[in-house]
Formats: structure tokens, sequence, C-alpha cells
């Protein structure tokens, strides 16, 4: 675990001076949010859509940034050097962090000004959150799994979005039915099947993407 | 000879599904006609789901001992798959046209299949962007495994959000079968008779694959 | 359009998938197959 | 430290490589692979590195009679070749401190030091390693390889981008590291196979 925090620690050093992944992703939801609220303005949206609508920019927004993480260390040539020095699972783990933490600064950014400018209430703030942590964890998860995959392919940009949407697919889903039911006041009961499913989609597919990145790392 | 008798054995059976199924089981009720596509249409809807857990299943086994041979059968029984499914699609929007009124509604079934076709189409487009082709089974098997594991998620995260139209509420209930003696004995065989359809061609394209393998051995 | 005729068009589009896929398939063995007894003869003599 | 490679061979897409490769190496000799352009020569010392698996046949280490486990091979193994990149947005010092925390060191400080001094560095350590030259990104790569005092030694092409006091310098280092360890060298140069005692040749 203490490789996979200097992995970690590693990459944000390494983001933190060209700042490639973070420009990408922050800039892409930044672009959707203004093309949506011009589109369909304040005040002229319920819930169903918007919330739809916000986790449809949340994922797209990471996708235009997740694979970075991957794609840089095989550009670059550091992949081979990196895995003479540590194990793939904490190579994962490692990036895994990194992509987690990446998607909570988009989320901390888009949510409240996406709140702000599409007029978006939330009632049950606890539901929503735990519903943003969960399928962040589900969707760095997939994304990470599937960047390494396609790190490894000879088209890396456009497979990217196509081999990550159908897995990722449940946490859409779920995600936008919890935002939702936290928009419209329902008591925490009835969204806690979205809740369970956001869960236990992340510690599957966390788990499963531990165990299959030997095989990928490790040719 | 063993094989060429279960061959026609199999030619038998299905004869009697089509037999059984236009003439000798009893209609539904609020099906009408339509009753009888349930044993056509179901039958292609189940082989895509066996079709992509055999796939799994070998790009498992691939994955456990790396003979190229497994990577390619997990291939060729996805390739089945997404034939299977497609025949489901489009006879299901047919189905769906002719009794709710539109080819597609975003029913929870309509969407599973949906999402498996993605997932197939997903696949094929990674291993045509691999051109080494131990990687592209590495990779590929590893997408196929990731996808088998979220695969449950839909069956029980997508009906709970949107509710059905599907049929089956009528037909099955609660999970269980409520179709006459009649109607089910014609469901199972047919069930079990493309079944035995699919494991044949799947049987046949792992010949093939065998027989490439042989040629590009001989050739290097 | 009687329904009785839409069960056959289904059946008939499934029966088509079915056998074209098996008939291609069949195609590839035969010439492949050639093509192997061909080279194992080349590499008999 | 005694390197067994049996039988070895590696296929591209169906293409063969080389194959039944066959010899062994041991502490105080100094093996070069050699071969043509284009030949495999990298694609074998990577095998042999154990970073990529070989399509068939086996590469064992073994010290004292004892068989090292595959899993604990990298840390008895320095490298460095035109394809191991380190990383260009850090600066050196950074990139050292990183392999060596992760590579599980102690008191690296002074080490790294040392090397950097040795290969004329110094003063140098806190710049990116994207503002070296290339002469100069190949002395930091020697730094990277020999970090963790490793038991076998892989160098793809020693001299590239180097001036003739670097490959003075490299050859200085290499012969005293050979004495009392395993080096495997791939190259094509005559001067590099003065030092060579096995020679493997790829692809004939």
């Amino acid at each position: 675990m203490y490789k996979a925090w200097l992995v970690f620690r590693k990459d944000v050093q390494q983001e933190f001076k060209t700042r490639y992944a973070l420009n990408a992703i922050f800039l892409f939801a930044i672009v959707t949010l203004t093309a949506v609220s011009f589109s369909i303005g304040a005040f002229s949206a319920g819930p169903e859509i918007l919330s739809a609508l916000l986790w449809i920019i949340l994922f797209f927004s990471s996708m235009s940034g997740l694979a970075h993480i991957f794609v840089r260390e095989e550009e670059t040539h550091t992949a081979d050097t990196l895995k003479l020095v540590t194990t793939s699972s904490s190579v994962f783990i490692g990036k895994l962090l990194f992509n987690i933490m990446l998607l909570f600064m988009v989320e901390l950014l888009v949510v409240p000004l996406f709140m702000g400018v599409m007029n978006f209430v939330i009632y049950d703030a606890f539901v929503f959150v735990l519903s943003l942590v969960f399928g962040t964890f589900g969707l760095a998860g997939g994304g990470t799994i599937v960047a390494a995959i396609i790190s490894k392919s000879n088209t890396k940009g456009a497979l990217f979005t196509v081999l990550a949407f159908p897995i990722l697919l449940p946490v859409i889903v779920s995600g936008i039915s919890a935002a939702k039911k936290a928009a419209t006041n329902a008591p925490l009961v009835l969204a806690s099947s979205e809740l369970q499913a956001l869960f236990a989609f992340a510690v599957v597919i966390i788990t499963a993407g531990i165990l299959l990145f030997d095989f990928i790392w490790n040719e | 000879m063993f094989l060429k008798s279960l061959k026609i054995i199999l030619f038998f059976l299905l004869a009697a599904v089509i037999y059984g199924a236009f003439l000798y089981a009893p209609l539904a009720k609020g099906l009408g006609e339509y009753t009888r596509v349930l044993y056509f249409h179901v039958p292609t809807a189940w082989i895509t789901v066996t079709a992509f857990a055999v796939g799994a299943l070998f790009s498992g086994i691939y994955l456990k001992n790396k003979e190229l041979k497994y990577d390619l059968w997990a291939e060729a029984a996805n390739q089945l798959g997404l034939l299977f499914g497609v025949l489901a699609t489009v006879t299901g929007s047919i189905w769906a046209k002719m009794s709710w009124g539109s080819f597609w509604n975003w029913d929870p079934r309509e969407t599973s299949i949906f999402i498996l076709l993605l997932i197939y189409a997903a696949y094929f487009a990674l291993r045509s962007a691999v051109e080494q082709a131990d990687r592209r089974a590495a990779l590929s098997a590893v997408y196929d495994l990731l996808a088998f594991v979220t695969v449950p998620f839909f069956v029980f995260v997508v009906p709970r959000i949107y509710s059905s139209l599907h049929p089956d509420p009528i037909v099955n209930t609660q999970g269980k079968i409520h179709m006459n003696g009649k109607m089910l004995l014609v469901f199972l065989s047919s069930l079990s008779a493309y079944t035995a359809v699919f494991f044949w061609m799947l049987k046949q394209r792992i010949d093939l694959i065998g027989i490439q393998l042989k040629i590009k051995q001989l050739e290097n | 359009m009687q329904p009785i005729y839409v069960v056959l068009i289904i059946n008939i589009i499934i029966w088509t998938g079915i056998f074209s896929y098996l008939l291609t398939t069949d195609k590839k063995i035969k010439t492949l197959k050639k093509k192997l007894d061909q080279l194992s003869n080349e590499k008999n003599r | 430290m005694k390197l067994t490679a049996e039988k070895i061979s590696k296929n591209f897409a169906e293409k063969s490589i080389f194959k039944n490769l066959t010899f062994e190496a041991e502490s105080g000799t100094c093996l070069a692979v050699l071969g043509p352009n284009g030949s495999g020569k990298t694609t074998l010392m990577r095998i042999l590195s154990h970073l990529i698996l070989p399509t068939s046949g086996s590469i064992t280490y073994s010290q004292n009679g004892t068989t090292i486990r595959p899993e604990h091979i990298f840390q008895h193994i320095g490298f460095l070749g035109p394809y191991l990149e380190l990383y260009q947005d850090l600066s050196a010092m950074e990139n050292l401190e990183f392999f060596s925390k992760i590579r599980g060191l102690k008191d690296f400080a002074p080490r790294i030091f040392q090397l950097m001094e040795q290969f004329g560095l110094k003063g140098r350590e806190d710049d990116a390693v994207k503002t070296y030259s290339s002469g100069m990104k190949q002395r930091l790569k020697y730094v990277f390889a020999l970090l963790h005092e490793p038991q076998i030694l892989f160098v793809d092409e020693p001299r590239s981008n180097l001036d003739e006091e670097g490959i003075r310098l490299v050859y200085e280092v290499l012969q005293q590291y050979k004495q009392n360890h395993l080096l495997i060298m791939a190259t094509n140069d005559s001067d590099d196979l003065k030092l060579a005692d096995v020679k493997v040749q790829v692809n004939v």
C-alpha cells in the first residue's frame, strides 16, 4: 500500500507540473455545462432531466481525463521503468487513487456550479453526496482498468469511451435515479437500492480491476 | 456416426418445435396469436446470454493458460452471441411494434439486450484495434471478463428503476412459470433445441479455428 | 397484418440468420480443408 | 548469481523472432547479445529481464544454488535502454527519490549524490529531466540503473548519445561492475565487445 501511495504521489507531482489531465477534464466539464445551460436555460427543466444532465456531464468529462494516466506511461516509455521497480497491484491502486482524486476535484467544481446555474435543488443532501461518492469510486474503478486496456492498443482516443460506456452504464443509471430521488425529497429508504447498487458496483469493479490488471501489465 | 445421429435427432426436434408452436400449444391470455413468437424469440435472447457466458469462460481459460486457441474460441462464442443478439432484437422489436405500437421503447429487457450488444460491439472494436495476437488476446479477454462481472448489475438495477411492458409478467409472475403443461413442453423443447443449435454452430467455428491454426503452423 | 404472418416473418428471420451463418462457416471450412490438404501434401513431398 | 536460459523462443503475431536459444552466464562475466538491427536483441533483453514473457522456454536466476522466484527478480535487476525513460517532467532528484523509495532502499541520499558526482551530473539534481541533453540523459539512466546496487545489470546500447569522456567513464564503470556481478549487454559495437566474455547471436 505504501508503494501505491508513492505511485500516486509521483503522478500528482507529474500532473502538477503539466496539468494535462486536469485541464482537459475541467475544460470539458465547463464547456458541456455551458452548452447545456445555454440550450435549456434555468427554471425550465424538472429534476428528472436535470439529474440525467448532471450525470452525463460528469461521465463525459471523466471520459476525457481518466485515460491519460496510463496512456502517458506508454507514450513516454516509462511503463517498463515502472514495471521494473514495483508490483502491478501497487501501480493499479496508485493510478486508481489519482483518478478518484481527479473526479472529486471535478465534482467539487461542477456540482455546485450546475446546481447554481441550472437551479437544481437538492432536498436530501445526504443521499445525493453519498451517491456521488459511491458513483465516483465506480467511475474511477471502471475508467482506470479500461484506461489500462486502451493504453496497450493502437488507437487510444475514441476507443476509451466506447469501451467504458457499456461497463459504466449501471453507475450512470443508478446515479441518475439517486439524484432524482434526492431532488424530489424522497425518504432515504426509497433511494437505498440505488445506493446499494452503486456501492456494490464500486466494490466489484475495483476488485475485478485489481485482479485483471496483472494480465494487462505483465504481458 | 454419433454426431450424425445427434444432428438427425436435432432436425426432428426442431421440426416438432415448429409444429408445436404453431399448432399444438394453446394461446396465452392477452397475447393472442403472438404467443407463438415466444417459442422463437425467447430462445434467441437466451442464447445471446449463454454465448456471452461461454465467451467469458473461454476468456478466463485463455488468461489462465495463455493458449491462443481459447482466445479464438471466445471470439467465436461472442460472434455467435452478437448474431443471436441481433436476431433477438429484430424479432423483439417487430413483436413490440405489433403489440405495443412502437419498435423501441426502452423497456428493461430491451435496454439489457441493447447493452449486451454494445458490449459485444465494444469487444470487437477493441479486437480490431490491436494487431499483435497475444496482446489482442489478453486485452480482449480482460475486457470480456470485466464486462461479464458488470452484467448482473443490469439485471438488478435496470428493472428496479424502469417499469416493464414485457409479457413475462403475464406469463411469468414472481419468477414462477404460469404456462400450462402444453405450452411449457413446447417452450422448454424449443429452448433446448435452439441451445443445441448454438453449440453445434460453436463447434463448427471451433473446428474452423483448429484448421486455421494448423495451416498457420504448416506455413511457418 | 394478420398476427400469424408476423409470427411467420419472425420465424423466417431467425432461420435465415442461423442458416446463412452456418453456410458461410461451412464454406470457409471446406476451402480451408482443401488448403490444408495441399499444404500437408507439399510438406510430405 | 547465475542465469540459465533454456530453449527460449519468441513470436510476435505468429512471426518467429528467434527460436530455441539456450545459454548460461554467471557473475563475473559479461554476456553480449549480438545481431543486426531489428533482429530482436531488444526483445531478448526484455525477455531475459522478465519484462515480457517468452512464447516458450524458461529463464531462471539462481544464487548459490537456490532459484530466485520470478516476483523477486526485479529487486536484483538494473536496466538501461533507449526504451526505458525516466519521467521527463520531474527533476532528476525527484525521479531518483521516487525510484529509491518504491524499491524500498534506505539511506539512499548519499548513494544518489555519489552516483550523480561519478557520472558528472553534480549540480543538475534539481533540473527537470527534459532540460537535459541526450548524453546527460544517458548518464542519468546509468545512475537509475545502478542506484540499488543490482546483482545483474542489463545495458542496451551502452554508449548511445555519449561523448568520448562519457564512453571512457562508462567502460570504466562496466569493467569494474562485471568483476563480481553479471553484466548483460546488447550491442553491435566492436569496442563494446572487448568487455564481453560470452556471446549470444540472435537470428543467424
